[in-house]
């Protein structure tokens, strides 16, 4: 499953890299929430993925029963999720912002402050 | 010695007090410091002159509290670098420090009485009092590093003291020239010195300067030299570098006279004396020195005959005593080096005078100007003794120690170990000139027709005229008594310059008849000639203003220009203000990094598992990846929100089938909220915009695919080289038995990495700060 | 400013106690079973959320009582200070302290710090969450 | 033979879901998407639950207790968004 | 309401004399409280309307999946056969419920039952506007509905 | 075959009649004409879908608590999927999604005021038309 | 380790997290924020202080967050260059609370100064103090997020503008991060750095780590604004209120730097020659590049804000030339710069306050008017340029030294040309603003509003820290022993390693191996 993972997570990649490089500042928006969930996934695969075998443990019982899925880069992945949740909402109130004050949905109207 | 120079800072820092209290004596008060600095540094005197050499360490104090000497002593400055402030007193340094701090009494009481009614004359003094110490510790620190600070502090002082009149632009722009010109020649500098302690293994000059053997023998010794040479030519006005210097005469004349005679500039000299011992003597020592020296003699008095404002006249002629003295280090022999003290020393002594002497043309007469003087003896009668006694020092008039210098620098010239045509030539032209010169200084303004001044000339009182009166005197006194200043310390001065071997030669007002004398008349001939057609030569030669149009100061003003050019091409390119084009940077240097690196390192992917694949798996997986696909080609841009959720389900899924269920839910949490976030921003937000053409968009695809794949290759490379059980198993066994909860995952949240979580809110809580402020400052703005 | 459905406004009055309970609920045995101080504020968030759709934000406002912001600083000095108990101990920071009650009935109550900061990241998450949407949502108005 | 059902079940819910994206993707309109959406969030509880029964872990069904109870708010809002006037043709 | 607390409240008082607080046995107490109830307080009318509630409730419950059951079979057979079978349309309902509440609760089971979907009440509450989908016989819709409606308010009021 | 216990073939039966109907759902919502309809679809083959296939999972696990859960899954799905069908419906329509071309009677259309949002319960009230109202809409962007 | 020592690691990082949340939880009054903020900060910087002398003593201090052992949980981990961070931290905080009573209008403290301060501040410690590489991406985001918020407070739309850049970069850097760290959990099983460097010590095949490597070091790169990587910075760094770009400028690309030193001394060591010549090139182009985009420059905090990059540069390349001096060059340069950098700025705002304005051309005058402000300026500025006996002078030569003794030539003529273009700038701005003439007509007439009275909290941080900036000229040796045991402790990895994990650990790990 890893392996399909990889290439997934790489197209996911790929895809919110694209995004990010577009005038839009919506499009740029759906990349980093695009780029957000790939690179949890990325930690997701490979921290090694296993099927049906949460880190639960049963009433009464010391560990979960077999082998059971990694919980740390589950918790890793918690973290992250809501890290980027709380960064991509202050970054699209921001665009939001943005836009109200430039006026166009254009990066390329958004240069002069460089210079 | 700490102290005294230390006493110095100290008075600078408090001269704007001292100047409110004590008011228009303030000169003379505060010219009370040099004096005594003088008086102790005399006390070095004795044995000095004996050969004596006298090393000082840093706590050496003497007269302060034993617990301030160690406290000063370990403050300054760093012994982990080997930098501390250490001095080295012999002939050499004795000679700089009783110039300037001789020079230095009556220039800061001169200035009290020349800038009396300017308002920025207190801090005129912290200045040039700081510029005075600094100029001390340069030339009597045994530390290289120590020397190097107070080397550069002196480009600060006198970039301040350049810049006295700030509100006007030239002086500005000349000050920052003389900066970043002896700035960028102190760096050099810094690099050759720090390879010179690395070849010579020390940073103390007292003993540097005894493993001479070993620096010249160094690698590093071809290097280290130029780098050095660099650093004092650039301060010392050496061609191509001497355009900043008449530049500087934007400075208040006192200033113009300190810094010429006998500190800022001669600080090169100085250095290349000081170091003689351990980098002179080679082939390209000699060549490069006499060379350089000899080309900035001429060139100085050169321009200097040609130019016809008064400082600028004197300026110039600096140059040439600058080239001079190079040169005459360079040759080495001993009559030179006794020849470049005894010029260094003559020089100091009527440029000192004259420069002082301009000052009262400028601040009695209000003349600038030679064209504008003429005729003055009378109504400046002492003034104009002391200008045409000084200024027959410079020409080279017998009995004044002007005269005695110059025969024993053609004598060495004509001694020197090579080049002899070409410096003899240079010389005497140089002599002739220099005559010239003379002439125009020690003539124009006194005799001859009376020429209107701007204002009605006075007689100067007598703060501004001791200066000029005391050491044009002392010309005379040690052109007379030539034994006084060679054994009081010039011979001591050259005995330091050559390594500590007294030199073979010796200062007489006459030498009997031989080729010098005979050229040093030829020169007065001759200049004086050339004096006579001044104004003739000056038209013929106004072909060099064209010239210099394209001489090394343009190359200065050129190579600024073409930095803030560069600058401005550089920011044009790279700071755009095109996010995209950052991002691609980024992402381009990142996938280069990245691929060249596993390129070079073979980094390969391991076997492949394929076995595990389930159908259903891999539809969940394709409609997450097919998502994010319509997500990024769809032109709906709620289109694309909803892709996101189809996304962001998917992801949850995958999150779920795969035992993560506690990211899963959060997942789905998450994800609702972001779409219920967009929904609410998109309603102000435009629609996508088709923005760019399609080749843009394959450029684009290919990077972004490219550091796709990247990341691929990465993760399947990671995963078949993992070599190590996570640490994760411990925490699975920790978990009921010490973190009391069965959720694993929360266990760790909450208690075996709580501290990710706290941040975690607070990023959330950041967050939220931010977006309220964002919204609510919209809101009053538009109330 | 609601969307003036009879409908939705009812199922809303209706959904936000069940929201509010269930997100209790997966706060207090998160640490058992999925949920947890953050699944737990999501969900309370969500059930605020639903409010303001269903009604409006004054409404919401009014049944918050306190301003989210309040309910932000409150959590981040609860989830701080949950770690303190331990350093007036003598032990690291965050230690973990278990007090264990029993209750009448056989039953015990675990009560820890552990738990204390959990309910800090739930008021966070809350707040947080509320103070972005309730805000935005009045700007958009 | 157990497996089978559960892979038939699975196989089932994963052509449901490849039809759902199909209509998200072809719209026309937003509402038509946001229908599919909600549809995803169903198929996710299904999947979830045919997942229980696959593993025999009940924990599962906390993952589709909270998606029960709180997918549909996205709809929500996406009806409020519809009703508020921010539709658009390009939505 | 009165009557569903005190079996709650019996339920959880039975949990406290047995000692075990597991779900089957707060159902157990549950059902022991319902018996209880009916056989002490049955004649009492409140509490006799609760105890009719119950039985009725879950035969809504029954009669409710059946007809969700029916719809479906019914969607099925049309998307699963190449042509289309449906003539929709929208509808006014005059309501019989009457507050906010009873409202949503009809119109959402109308919203799961065959082939009806709400859209709308109106604002005076007295009409649910409906979406059909086999709108053949419109009188024959709004009765099969009005049947639903009923059962519904049964057990509501 | 044989291998089938009765709980097992009684899971596999609702399991998969479960996701039987989430498929027909599926094809119900990619086939059906308009939006209308297609909600029908969705809303009623979703929810009995999902419903059949947690109760395959309750009867399989057979603890309590878990047909507690399964059934508080069906219920919340009861609870929500028609409230957003109702919202998404109603809003659709308003806006003006178009109505299959064989949509016969429509005694929603007009009654609907966008100024005041009121609902009319008779034919007579209804100021702005419901194409307009539309159209007023669109023509924004 | 005594539960004092435990918690006096801890206070660096809970202090300010404490005082941010007491500040929100008492947003409606201003007057608790302002107080909070300064004996807050006082309080931080004592304490930091503090941490810095016992580790000085004690050479690392290990806390065990929650009682957990080393690697298992997160550890707080305090060796010289931390407590060095944590210290200089305190500093600039202090120096900017003290400065945010004039500088911040009480619209600003309504909307959230500061607690964004306070909490900016507790991520750049807790970044400084992790000894775990997630809960190192956990404090960055802290920061980052803390530092976007006050990027913004103002709304304006230069601010905006620059706000989208500078958030758009740092959040590809933080999934450049996230990304790196799940690869490299995926390799190593663990999160501890220590553990980390451990377990990477026993991989025979080290291509792998190293290309790890390369998006750390992209990722640092972006937070430290090196070349290629630096556009947010100039891009945003002169639009918010100039107590937060001081802050900034100060502390938050260090951050990046200091993220830099760690990994590339204690984890990434496996191939030097590579990664450290990568550094090497990435230095000197930061410095050039940085210094360039100065030139052109006419605005105050522009001009300043390039400059930042190319002092970056020089840090950079200290720990790019890799031997202990140069190292100790990079910790000192480090330490220098943070004060000088920020008190720029700091001087910036009180010219901005006095005459209206941060464009070159609408300044002048400030000589004659306020000529202490005047000298105030010249000592961060000229040690700015490296020149003595200013403590930049000491920086750069011990960078410059360190050059020379490996014979690293190209780097250390870029190292000086680079200091004279500095040296350039900064008198550009000299001229301009204090000596030349005030223009007519005055750029804003009389300032931007303020009375003048209230300026006055802006004077003592500008004094303290150009007195610790002639201080470090003069009496440089105890910086230079604290930069010189962090260089020992940095480049012998082992000390560290032992201290967060047991010697006994190190050995076991054996065992893990699969
Ligand atoms: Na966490
Ligand atoms: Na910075």
């Amino acid at each position: 499953m890893e392996v399909v993972m990889a290439v997934t997570v790489g197209f996911l990649y790929a895809a919110a890299l694209y995004m990010m490089l577009r005038r839009s500042i919506v499009k740029l928006v759906i990349g980093l929430v695009l780029l957000s969930n790939a690179a949890n996934l990325l930690i997701f695969t490979a921290a090694g993925m296993v099927r049906g075998a949460p880190p639960l443990i049963y009433p009464g019982e010391l560990l979960p029963p077999g082998v059971s899925a990694d919980p740390l880069a589950q918790a890793l992945i918690l973290t992250a999720i809501v890290i980027g949740f709380g960064v991509l909402a202050f970054a699209v109130v921001l665009i939001h912002r943005a836009y109200e004050v430039v006026g166009a949905d254009d990066m390329d109207q958004m240069k002069d402050t460089d210079t | 010695m700490l102290y005294a120079i230390l006493s110095t800072f100290l008075l600078a820092a408090l001269a704007p007090w001292v100047h409110r209290l004590t008011g228009r004596y303030s000169g003379w008060v505060l010219a009370l410091l040099p004096a005594s600095l003088f008086v102790y540094f005399l006390s070095f005197l004795p044995e000095v002159a004996a050969g004596g050499t006298v090393v000082l360490g840093p706590s050496a104090g003497g007269w302060a509290p034993a617990w301030l000497d160690a406290a000063l002593g370990r403050m300054l400055w760093m012994p982990g670098l080997e930098i501390q402030l250490s001095f080295l007193v012999d002939g050499l340094s004795l000679l700089f420090a009783l110039l300037i701090s001789g020079i230095g009494f009556f220039i800061v009481s001169y200035a009290g009485r020349y800038l009396e009614k300017s308002r920025d004359l207190g801090r005129f003094y912290v200045v040039i009092l700081a510029f005075m110490g600094s100029m001390l510790g340069l030339v009597l620190a045994d530390n290289l590093i120590a020397m190097f600070i107070f080397w550069e502090l002196t480009s600060v002082t006198s970039y301040l003291l350049i810049g006295y009149n700030h509100e006007d632009a030239k002086a500005r722009k000349a000050a920052l020239q003389g900066l970043i010109v002896t700035v960028a020649g102190g760096l050099a500098l810094l690099a050759g010195i720090v390879m010179l302690a690395l070849a010579s293994g020390s940073y103390e000059l007292s003993e540097i300067l005894n493993s001479g053997d070993a620096v010249r023998e160094h690698a590093l010794y071809l290097p280290l030299l130029l780098l050095i040479l660099l650093g004092a030519f650039t301060k010392s006005a050496q061609v191509p570098f001497h355009f900043w210097l008449p530049n500087a005469m934007a400075a208040p004349t006192p200033v113009s006279a300190y810094l010429h005679s006998a500190t800022m500039v001669k600080a090169g000299v100085y250095l290349l004396a000081r170091l003689n011992p351990s980098l002179g003597g080679t082939e390209v020592w000699f060549t490069l020195l006499a060379l350089f020296g000899a080309v900035t003699m001429f060139v100085g008095v050169f321009l200097s005959f040609r130019s016809t404002g008064i400082k600028s006249v004197l300026a110039y002629s600096t140059v040439m005593a600058l080239g001079t003295l190079t040169m005459l280090i360079g040759i080495g022999t001993d009559t030179a080096l006794l020849a470049a003290m005894a010029f260094l020393l003559a020089h100091s002594l009527y440029k000192g005078a004259l420069f002082l002497v301009a000052g009262i043309l400028d601040h009695k007469a209000g003349a600038k100007d030679f064209l504008q003087t003429g005729g003055l003896r009378a109504a400046l009668p002492v003034t104009s003794a002391f200008a045409i006694l000084a200024a027959l020092s410079m020409a080279g008039v017998l009995p004044l120690f002007g005269f005695v210098a110059k025969e024993l620098m053609l004598e060495s010239v004509l001694g020197a170990p090579g080049l002899v045509p070409l410096l003899a030539l240079l010389a005497i032209a140089s002599a002739i000139l220099g005559v010239g010169v003379a002439a125009i200084v020690g003539i124009r303004p006194w005799f001859g027709p009376r020429v209107e001044t701007p204002k009605t000339p006075h007689e100067a009182p007598p703060a501004l005229i001791a200066g000029p009166a005391v050491l044009a005197s002392l010309g005379l006194v040690f052109g007379l008594g030539t034994g006084l200043a060679e054994d009081g310390i010039l011979a001591a001065a050259a005995q330091a310059v050559n390594g500590g071997v007294p030199v073979d030669a010796y200062l007489a007002l006459w030498h009997g008849l031989n080729w010098p004398l005979a050229i040093s008349v030829l020169a007065l001939v001759g200049g004086l000639f050339l004096y006579s057609r001044w104004d003739r030569v000056r038209e013929q030669l106004a072909w060099v203003d064209t010239a210099s149009r394209y001489g090394p100061e343009r190359g200065y003003d050129k190579m600024m220009d073409g930095i803030v050019g560069v600058s401005d091409w550089q920011t044009r390119v790279l700071q755009s203000g095109y996010l995209r084009f950052y991002i691609m940077f980024v992402i381009v240097s990142t996938a280069l990094m990245v691929g060249v690196t596993a390129q070079i390192f073979g980094v390969s992917v391991g076997p492949l598992a394929i076995a595990d694949l389930r159908l259903y798996e891999m539809a969940i997986v394709a409609i997450m990846a097919l998502s994010a696909l319509y997500a990024i080609l769809t032109r709906s841009r709620l289109g694309a929100v909803a892709a996101l959720g189809s996304f962001g389900f998917t992801v949850a899924l995958v999150f779920v089938l795969f035992s993560a269920l506690d990211v899963g839910i959060t997942q789905i949490l998450v994800e609702t909220l972001t779409v219920i976030l967009l929904v609410l921003v998109l309603f102000r937000l435009p629609g996508f915009l088709g923005l760019s053409p399609w080749w843009v968009k394959l450029r684009d695809a290919t990077i972004a695919l490219a550091a796709g794949g990247m990341v691929t290759l990465l993760i399947l490379s990671t995963h078949s080289a993992r070599e190590f059980d996570s640490i994760a198993r411990e925490l699975i066994e920790w978990s009921v038995p010490e973190g009391y909860g069965r959720n694993v995952v929360n266990v760790i949240l909450v208690d075996f990495r709580t501290l990710d979580t706290l941040g975690e809110i607070f990023v959330l809580a950041l967050a939220a700060v931010g977006v309220y402020a964002m919204i609510r400052f919209r809101a009053e703005d538009r109330r | 400013m609601n969307m003036y459905s009879l409908i939705l406004r009812t199922a809303g009055n209706f959904l936000l106690p069940l929201l509010l309970l269930f997100s209790v609920f997966l706060l207090l045995r998160g640490h058992d079973e999925p949920g947890g101080g953050f699944i737990a504020g999501l969900v309370a968030a969500g059930a605020i959320v639903l409010y303001v759709f269903s009604m409006d934000i004054a409404s919401a406002r009014r049944l918050l009582r306190v301003d989210p912001r309040d309910l932000l600083g409150a959590g981040m000095v609860i989830a701080v200070l949950s770690g303190a108990p331990a350093a007036f101990l003598g032990q690291p920071y965050f230690t973990a302290q278990w007090w264990e009650f029993a209750l009448p009935g056989g039953g015990e109550l675990k009560l820890s710090t552990v738990l204390i900061f959990d309910i800090g990241v739930y008021l966070v998450v809350v707040g947080a969450v509320l103070t972005i949407i309730l805000n935005l949502a009045e700007a958009e108005d | 033979m157990f497996d089978y059902a559960i892979f038939l079940a699975y196989a089932l819910l994963s052509l449901a879901l490849v039809l759902s994206f199909i209509r998200l993707v072809l719209g026309p309109t937003l509402p038509d998407r946001v229908v599919a959406l909600e549809l995803l969030a169903s198929l996710t509880v299904g999947f979830i639950g045919v997942a229980v029964v696959a593993t025999g872990r009940s924990a599962y069904l906390d993952v589709a207790l909270v998606l029960a109870l709180t997918a549909f708010l996205a709809a929500i809002a996406f009806a409020r968004y519809l009703e508020k006037g921010g539709h658009r043709v390009d939505d | 309401m009165i009557a569903l607390i005190w079996n709650i409240a019996l339920a959880l008082i039975w949990m406290a004399l047995t000692g075990s607080f597991t779900g089957a046995n707060l159902l157990l107490g549950f059902v022991l409280g319902y018996l209880v109830l009916a056989l002490t307080l049955g004649r009492k009318p409140d509490v006799r309307k609760y105890l009719l509630k119950v039985p009725r409730f879950f035969g809504f419950v029954g009669y409710f999946f059946w007809e969700l059951l029916l719809s479906n079979l019914r969607v099925a057979y049309d998307v699963l056969t190449p042509t289309h079978h449906m003539s929709p349309g929208v509808i006014a309902m005059p309501l019989d419920a009457e507050t906010d509440g009873e409202i949503t609760i009809v119109a959402n089971l109308i919203s799961l039952t065959p082939g009806t979907l709400s859209l709308d009440v109106s604002s005076d509450k007295k009409v649910l506007y409906i979406h059909v989908m086999y709108l053949d016989d419109r009188d024959a819709v709004i009765r099969s509905i009005k049947v639903l409606e009923a059962r519904a308010l049964q057990v509501l009021r | 075959m044989i291998e089938f216990s009765m709980i097992e073939l009684l899971t596999a039966v609702f399991l998969v009649a479960g996701a039987g109907f989430m498929l027909i759902a599926a094809m119900g919502l990619l086939r059906m004409p308009d939006l209308l309809t297609r909600m029908h679809a969705t809303t009623k083959a979703g929810v009995l879908g999902a419903g059949l296939i947690m109760v395959g999972a309750a009867i399989y696990i057979g603890q309590l608590t878990v047909v507690v859960k399964a059934i508080a899954v069906v219920a919340f799905l009861i609870l929500t999927a028609p409230v957003a069908a109702h919202a998404i419906g109603r809003a659709g329509y308003f806006v003006g999604v178009p109505l299959w071309s064989q949509t016969h009677t429509d005694e929603l259309k007009g009654r609907y005021d966008q100024k005041t949002h009121t609902l009319a319960s008779s034919g007579e009230k209804g100021s702005a038309q419901r194409d307009q109202g539309a159209r007023g809409n669109r023509s924004e962007s | 380790m005594s539960a004092y020592m435990d918690a006096l690691v801890a206070l660096p990082v809970i202090l300010p997290l404490l005082i941010g949340a007491l500040s929100l939880a008492l947003w409606r009054s201003h007057a608790a924020q302002k107080l909070l903020g300064v004996f807050g900060t006082l309080a931080l910087l004592a304490v930091s202080v503090h941490l810095l002398f016992e580790t000085w003593e004690h050479d690392h201090l290990v806390m065990h967050m929650g009682s957990w052992q080393a690697p298992f949980g997160i550890v707080l981990v305090s060796d010289m260059l931390s407590a060095i961070m944590v210290v200089l931290t305190g500093i600039i905080g202090l120096a900017t609370a003290i400065y945010s009573l004039s500088d911040i209008g009480s619209r600003h403290e309504r909307f959230g100064y500061y607690p964004l301060f306070h909490l900016l501040l507790a991520g750049v410690n807790g970044a400084f103090l992790t000894g775990d590489i997630f809960n190192l991406y956990v404090w960055f985001e802290v920061m980052l997020v803390a530092s976007f918020a006050l990027l913004i407070l103002g709304g304006e739309r230069a601010q905006m503008e620059g706000a989208i850049k500078y958030v758009t970069l740092n959040l590809v850097s933080s999934m450049l991060f996230l990304t790196a760290i799940g690869l490299l959990y995926g390799l190593t099983g663990t999160l501890n750095m220590a553990d980390i460097a451990v377990r990477l010590g026993e991989v025979e095949d080290t291509g792998l780590v190293t290309v790890i490597a390369m998006l750390f070091m992209v990722s640092f790169g972006i937070k430290a604004a090196a070349f290629p990587f630096f556009f947010w910075l100039p891009a945003s760094y002169h639009t918010p209120k100039v107590a937060v770009s001081a802050l900034f400028a100060g502390m938050l690309t260090k951050v990046g730097v200091y993220a830099l030193f760690r990994v590339f001394t204690l984890i990434f060591n496996q191939d030097v020659d590579y990664t450290h010549e990568i550094l090497l090139w990435i230095a000197m182009l930061t410095m050039l590049t940085g210094v360039l985009g100065a030139a052109a420059q006419f605005e105050f905090r522009r001009i300043l804000s390039f400059h930042i990059i190319s002092q970056i540069g020089y840090m950079i390349l200290g720990l790019a030339l890799f031997t202990p001096l140069a190292i100790v060059g990079g910790v000192f340069y480090i330490m220098h710069h943070i004060i000088v950098k920020a008190n720029l700025f700091l001087i910036s705002g009180l010219t901005y306050q006095l005459k209206g304005s941060h464009e070159l051309k609408e300044l002048g005058g400030l000589y004659r008017s306020h000529p202490m402000l005047g000298v105030l300026f010249m000592v961060p500025a000229l040690s700015l340029a490296g020149l003595p006996p200013l403590s930049g002078f000491f920086a750069k030569f011990i960078i410059i030294r360190a050059g020379i003794e490996v014979e690293a030539w190209l780097a250390v003529t870029v190292a000086l040309v680079v200091g004279l273009l500095t040296l350039y700038s900064m008198v550009k701005i000299w001229n301009e603003v204090f000596w030349k003439a005030q223009p007519e007509p005055a750029g804003r007439a009389a300032g931007s509003g303020a009375p003048a009275g209230s300026l006055f909290w802006m004077w003592p941080p500008i004094v303290g820290l150009a007195l610790m900036t002639v201080m470090i000229g003069l009496y440089g040796q105890p910086i230079f022993e604290m930069a010189e045991l962090s260089a020992e402790q940095l480049l012998d990895t082992s000390r560290y390693i032992d201290a967060v994990l047991g010697a006994d650990y190190v050995e076991s790990l054996q065992e893990m191996r699969r």
